[in-house]
């Protein structure tokens, strides 16, 4: 577990390191991104040095986490603006849709993915396989244009874009959440469902699944408190995954609905080649996969006591 | 014409415990059918052991799970006869009463006690199953029960131990598990799906003497399976010998392993190592597989491999010829000493 | 089938005279390091297989059987002792022997499915040590005819069939056949008939036999199974927690053995006919190779154990016979005085 | 004496002597016939692709940059089966040759992803040791670092070639062909099959060709399909997210993005790229899934 941690901390470390290269790494300098080009070399040099855009990644790397320890993102090279500022007002929009359409998206897959595998080639199991089948065919961005066609454009019954905060309006907050909720969670709500499918169908031809019915236990017991138990081992795995790299399913829904979140921070920070916001963003983004790597570690000791034996053998 | 009746101890006028009768079992997968069991037919009394014996591919594993009654059970259209546990069919009971059936009149021991436990569950819980799947079970009642099994099968120390997982103990202690937790329900009849085969032998031997304890305490009926013919002197009253699917020979331990009256009996007999008695440094070999299982089998089964087959054997089904009161061989030559070796 | 040619043996000159011993075996030791502590899997064993004989290795799981096979051939490294093959000295790791000692040592698997590469053709797999040793294409092929006629096996039906078309029991001669072809001077048989129905073990037997008294191949045979070993080996060692207990001439041993265990190992046999007897070990769980119990490993299972026992590991001493066991209250009588003298002579000479 | 009986060792009267009846047997089931349908229908769908392209390479029909601004926004009809665009662009045109460019970039990526990622899988996997250690962390690094956010990082800098998207998303599939193929490749080194090899100083190389290779390469195949749908995928939403193909060159997602703010009016110019994209998709996942199936 511990080398674990550390080889967490060490990937953190190295994406890090590669965000604050980043300025020396790629062409064309902020510097005029920002200014233009109708000013004095020695004012573009003065921009460069006061932001530390020259300075090394190490350095700045630094530089970034003495601010951190000081809640200090650093401010946004082009607007001036607080990156921390920043992050407050857009990083909960994002978590919101992301969590809810996770969660949306395990609870649509679980039951539906468990009665399939009890019966093989019912026409549950089949109904399911094939929906979730073509789901996954659909690219997040068209099922939300489909859905803003239809739901929007022919039944009028949502709204197409936008974004209410819940302060300020708890229905319409909800009825803009409804279509990007479900562009993000109908697509992994297949994924889930197809790997818990096939892993339920590994698991109920174990041999003590065939041992704990011969003792008597009724179907939907086996697969609540056993199938689903061990089933989940590599479900977690992949919600972890899918959890830590939401970012960029974020962006893409973000844009088609025009949700003031991270996402459309970090796309248009790059347009403008503002380092300090695109540094801060990566290295959360990155935290967020580490710690959803992490956290699906341990789980994985909590679900299998085998693991945590085998660890320490 | 003497009819063939079972141990000379049990009541002639009992019901049987379970009763196979012209059981045949087929499965299908892409398209293509295996015939797993043809025909088979036999009684297990009230507290009697019966031995299926066979090696791979002989079907004792599906009849066994087939008379257990749950799992993935054969297409309707691919089974015939009956399997009556107490008088009561297991083939044409619905899904629910196979269940009610299982753990408390029939329950299974299996063959890897590494699988067949799971490994995510304390064992305490796994115990007993059999009762808490039947009627809720307060935490303090069931940890009782389970300390009461695990001692009543020799596990040391259970107080501590029912916390544990199952790969926190060794082979023959999780087999012992296995068997607790199979006896809990209390059933009348106790399937054992070579029980000991993945043990080593001081440990097989102990896991043996605990399920003839068992079975004579309890007066359980017992169905052990098993490729090992050394198993079973002392322990089975009566040994059935499996075949590509078929009965070949059924009778007293004593007479199968001492003189069988099947070729393929004999030959596989004749084929183990021993350890007492003379030495013999070249084993008579038997050459040959099963016959394909994709179609019924016309004739005997082993007569490919047999080399006093006669012209019937490859076309007509043997008949039972009985030897003994209780012993029958399903063997041409068998029916006809003249042409046969067999006694 | 039986005048098919057998394996030529590759002459060595400088190996021993028939009954001495071919292969020796001092002092091994292999270790694996865990978070828990050290398992010493193999503990200081001395053995010697003679050459064109068959030594069996006997044991329960867990006694380190497989890992001497495996650091007899270099797969795992020992940590301490020698290995020699006719007189010849083999490094610990296999990457450090010269090509011809590495050829010397061939192994046969437990499993006979997955010994075998599932996509080659059989005629593939066996020619396989022929193409490395660089034997020229055609005579590769009448080599691979001899060799698979050697096994048994039906050459013409065999030779184009891929390891999932043929029986167990074919497939595990084939696993011989490939090893022979490597004209190898021990062949190590590991749990080689375990997997396979009663019906073709014999067959497998046979073959094994048949290569050591007619093809003079020397044999390293693990078993946990006594019957199989008798029928095969000409000596046997016992093994428990890595360490010996017994070794001696099959049949001696068998007969009337001299270390508890084997006794208790021999006693839990279960025989066709013959009812077993009482068990001749305790109700003891097998210890742990994690924390083995001090002095003699086998004490808490063994019947005769006292206090002598726990505080020191008994060495392995002659019997007389060509037996030896480590026990400090053998079944038979010690050696008989006089071989006790006319050992401690030699010792001493 | 022995005797032949009617009845069984366990008293029963069935005659023994006859065979048991054959057991019936059941025909296809109408789901393996329909995935047959779906399997031929797939193939149909890449073959029509394909001549379509193939015309509008060759041919001066489906010119994609043709401008008709007499009939801007035209309905699907018989001229324009997809209708025209704000501009008087066809649609299929248009659709066709995005279709070029997202089969390019897939192609790319499937090169990239693919063949790096399972030489390394197979390499790591076989050879274990600090080499193993070392990819496996640069892995977990590259994996870490937001995918879209390389992709359009690389992108906005380095200009929007077809050469730089496709690279882009065949370096993010690394990791997974990479873990694919070395889990493979592990479970295969363990095999007695390979000790076996070993023993018989079979080179490593040999080895590598004859062992592991069968193993890897059909999952490989199987994985492909999938890397190449998300390939496409992921050419389509960067053109969509404005990081695709420079503006008058025709790509699925751009398409899409010009047409959205049309959508009430002429949703057409939407939905027709839309569904070709999520046709072709769904005949890729089909064919593979159907490989995937042969191989069981």
């Amino acid at each position: 577990m511990v080398r674990r941690a550390g080889r967490a901390l060490c990937v953190l470390f190295l994406v890090a390191l590669a965000t604050m290269s980043l300025p020396l790494l790629l062409p064309g300098s902020a510097a005029v991104a920002v200014l233009g080009t109708n000013v004095s070399a020695a004012e573009l040099a003065a921009f460069t040095s006061m932001h530390h855009l020259d300075a090394n990644p190490l350095e700045r790397l630094w530089m970034w986490v003495t601010g951190v320890l000081h809640g200090d993102l650093g401010t946004s090279i082009v607007s001036g603006a607080s990156v921390a500022g920043e992050l407050q007002a857009r990083l909960p929009i994002t978590v919101e849709l992301v969590v809810l359409s996770q969660l949306l998206a395990i609870l649509l897959a679980i039951p539906v993915a468990l009665r399939a595998a009890w019966r093989p080639g019912s026409l549950l199991d089949r109904l399911s396989a094939g929906l979730s089948f073509v789901l996954l065919s659909i690219p997040g961005f068209v099922l939300g244009l489909a859905l803003i066609f239809l739901f929007a454009v022919q039944l009028r019954i949502l709204p197409a874009t936008g974004w209410v905060g819940f302060a300020q309006d708890p229905v319409g907050h909800v009825q803009h959440l409804i279509l990007p909720v479900l562009t993000l969670s109908l697509g992994e709500a297949a994924v889930y469902l197809r790997a818990l499918r096939a892993n339920a169908g590994e698991i109920l031809v174990e041999n003590y699944i065939h041992a704990a019915r011969s003792r008597g236990m009724a179907p939907g017991r086996i697969l609540r408190t056993r199938v689903l138990r061990s089933a989940s081992l590599p479900l977690v795995t992949i919600v972890g995954i899918n959890i830590g790299a939401s970012f960029g399913g974020a962006l893409i829904v973000e844009t088609l609905f025009a949700i003031p979140g991270i996402g459309r921070l970090l796309s248009s920070s790059i347009a403008v080649r503002d380092y300090p916001v695109i540094e801060s963003l990566a290295i959360i983004a990155a935290l967020a996969v580490v710690v959803a790597t992490v956290a699906v570690d341990l789980s994985y000791r909590i679900i299998d006591p085998r693991i945590s034996h085998a660890a320490n053998n | 014409m003497s009819l063939a009746l079972t141990a000379p101890a049990i009541p002639v006028h009992a019901v049987p415990a379970v009763s196979v009768q012209e059981l045949s079992l087929g499965f299908e997968s892409n398209g293509k059918m295996t015939h797993v069991l043809e025909g088979v037919s036999f009684e297990l009394a009230q507290g009697e052991c019966l031995a299926i014996v066979g090696e791979s591919g002989s079907g004792k594993s599906v009849l066994g799970r087939t008379i257990l009654g749950v799992g993935s059970q054969p297409n309707s259209e691919h089974s015939q006869g009956a399997v009556l546990l107490s008088g009561d069919d297991q083939l044409t009971a619905s899904a629910q009463e196979r269940r009610s059936r299982a753990g408390t009149r029939v329950a299974m021991i299996y063959q890897d006690p590494m699988t067949s436990l799971n490994p995510t569950v304390r064992i305490w819980k796994q115990v007993i199953e059999s009762i808490s799947n039947r009627r809720r079970l307060s935490r303090r009642e069931g940890r009782a029960k389970a300390v009461e099994m695990l001692r009543a099968v020799g596990v040391p120390d259970p107080e501590r131990r029912i916390d544990a997982y199952p790969h926190e103990f060794s082979g023959g202690m999780m087999q012992r598990v296995g068997i607790a937790a199979a006896i809990a329900g209390n059933p009348d009849v106790l399937i054992a799906d070579e029980p000991t085969t993945a043990l080593d032998v001081t440990v097989q031997r102990k896991v043996l003497d605990l399920l003839d304890r068992i079975r004579r305490d309890s007066g359980m009926s017992m169905i052990l399976i098993t490729h090992d013919l050394g198993l079973l002197t002392g322990r089975a009253d009566r040994t059935m010998v499996l075949y590509a699917g078929r009965v070949l020979e059924i009778g007293p331990t004593e007479r199968i392993t001492t003189a069988p009256a099947h070729p393929y009996t004999q030959r596989l007999l004749a084929a183990i190592p021993n350890v007492s008695g003379t030495l013999r440094r070249e084993l008579p070999a038997l050459d040959g597989g099963l016959p394909p299982l994709d179609r019924p089998r016309t004739g005997c089964p082993f007569a490919s491999r047999c080399e006093i087959a006669m012209p019937q054997c490859h076309t007509e089904r043997p008949p039972a010829v009985q030897l003994a009161p209780d012993h029958i061989a399903h063997c041409w030559a068998a029916a006809d000493p003249a042409e046969g070796t067999a006694p | 089938m039986r005048t098919t040619s057998l394996p030529e043996k590759t002459p060595s000159g400088m190996g021993p005279v028939d009954g001495e011993a071919f292969v020796t075996i001092r002092g091994m030791e292999v270790q694996f390091r865990g978070p828990k502590g050290t398992v010493h899997a193999v503990d200081g064993i001395d053995l010697d297989i003679r050459k064109g004989s068959v030594l069996a290795l006997v044991g329960e799981s867990g006694s380190g059987k497989s890992t001497i096979a495996k650091a007899l051939v270099g797969l795992v490294a020992r940590s301490g002792g020698t290995v020699s093959v006719g007189g010849v000295e083999q490094a610990p790791e296999r990457r450090n022997r010269p090509r011809q000692s590495r050829a010397a040592l061939q192994m046969v698997f437990q499993n006979p499915v997955s010994s075998l590469n599932p996509y080659q053709k059989v005629a593939t797999i066996v020619a396989e040590p022929l193409r490395v040793a660089k034997v020229p294409a055609d005579s590769r092929v009448k080599r691979v005819r001899e060799l698979l006629g050697a096994v048994g096996l039906d050459v013409d039906s065999i030779l184009d069939k891929r390891p999932g078309e043929i029986s167990g029991g074919q497939a595990q001669r084939v696993s011989i056949a490939r090893a022979l072809a490597a004209a190898p001077e021990l062949l190590i048989a590991d749990e080689s008939v375990s997997a396979l129905d009663v019906s073709v073990q014999a067959t497998v037997l046979n073959v094994l036999r048949r290569l050591s008294v007619e093809g003079g191949l020397s044999m390293l045979f693990i078993s946990h199974d006594l019957g199989v070993v008798r029928t095969v080996s000409d000596d046997i060692a016992v093994l428990h927690l890595g360490q010996l207990c017994e070794v001696g001439p099959s049949e001696a041993v068998l007969a009337a053995p001299a270390h508890p265990y084997t006794a208790a190992l021999r006693a839990a046999v279960p025989e066709p006919g013959i009812p077993l007897g009482e068990a001749k070990h305790t109700d003891a769980e097998p210890p742990s190779p994690l924390s083995p119990p001090s002095g003699c490993s086998f004490r808490e299972r063994c019947l005769y154990a006292t206090a002598v026992c726990a505080e020191l590991r008994p060495a392995l001493t002659e019997l007389g016979g060509g037996r030896r066991v480590a026990c400090h209250h053998p079944l038979i009588p010690a050696a008989h005085d006089t071989a006790h003298e006319a050992h401690a002579k030699e010792n001493s000479a | 004496m022995p005797q032949i009986t009617s009845a069984l060792a366990t008293g029963t009267t069935a005659p023994p002597t006859s065979p048991a009846p054959a057991l019936k047997r059941r025909s296809r089931t109408t789901g393996e016939r329909l995935q047959t349908v779906l399997f031929i229908a797939s193939l149909g769908w890449l073959a029509l692709l394909l001549v379509l392209m193939f015309v509008s390479m060759a041919t001066p029909w489906l010119d994609p940059f043709q401008q008709d601004f007499g009939a801007t926004k035209q309905a699907p009809g018989f001229a324009h089966p997809f209708g025209t665009d704000a501009n008087g662009r066809d649609v299929l045109a248009r659709t066709v040759a995005g279709a070029q460019n997202s089969f390019t970039v897939a192609a790319i990526t499937l090169v990239v992803g693919a063949v790096t990622g399972s030489v390394i899988g197979i390499v790591c996997g076989y050879f274990r040791g600090w080499f193993d250690s070392v990819v496996g962390l640069a892995l977990d690094t590259l994996m870490a670092f937001p995918a879209l956010m390389l992709i359009i990082l690389l992108v906005s800098f380095r200009g929007p070639s077809l050469w730089t998207i496709g690279g882009a998303i065949g370096l993010l599939m690394i990791p997974s062909f990479a873990r694919v193929t070395r889990s493979i490749t592990l479970s295969v080194r363990s095999r007695e099959y390979v000790q076996a090899a070993v023993l018989i100083d079979t080179p490593t190389p040999r080895i590598l060709l004859t062992a592991v290779l069968p193993a890897v390469a059909p999952v490989l195949v199987a994985y492909a399909f999938t890397a190449v749908t998300v390939g496409i995928v992921a050419e389509g939403s960067m053109s969509f997210l404005g990081y695709g193909l420079a503006a008058p060159a025709p790509s699925w997602g751009g398409i899409i993005a010009e047409g959205r703010t049309a959508l009430a009016q002429a949703p057409w110019i939407t939905l027709a790229p839309a569904a070709t994209l999520t046709i072709t998709v769904l005949a890729i996942n089909v064919i593979g899934e159907r490989f995937k199936e042969k191989r069981k």
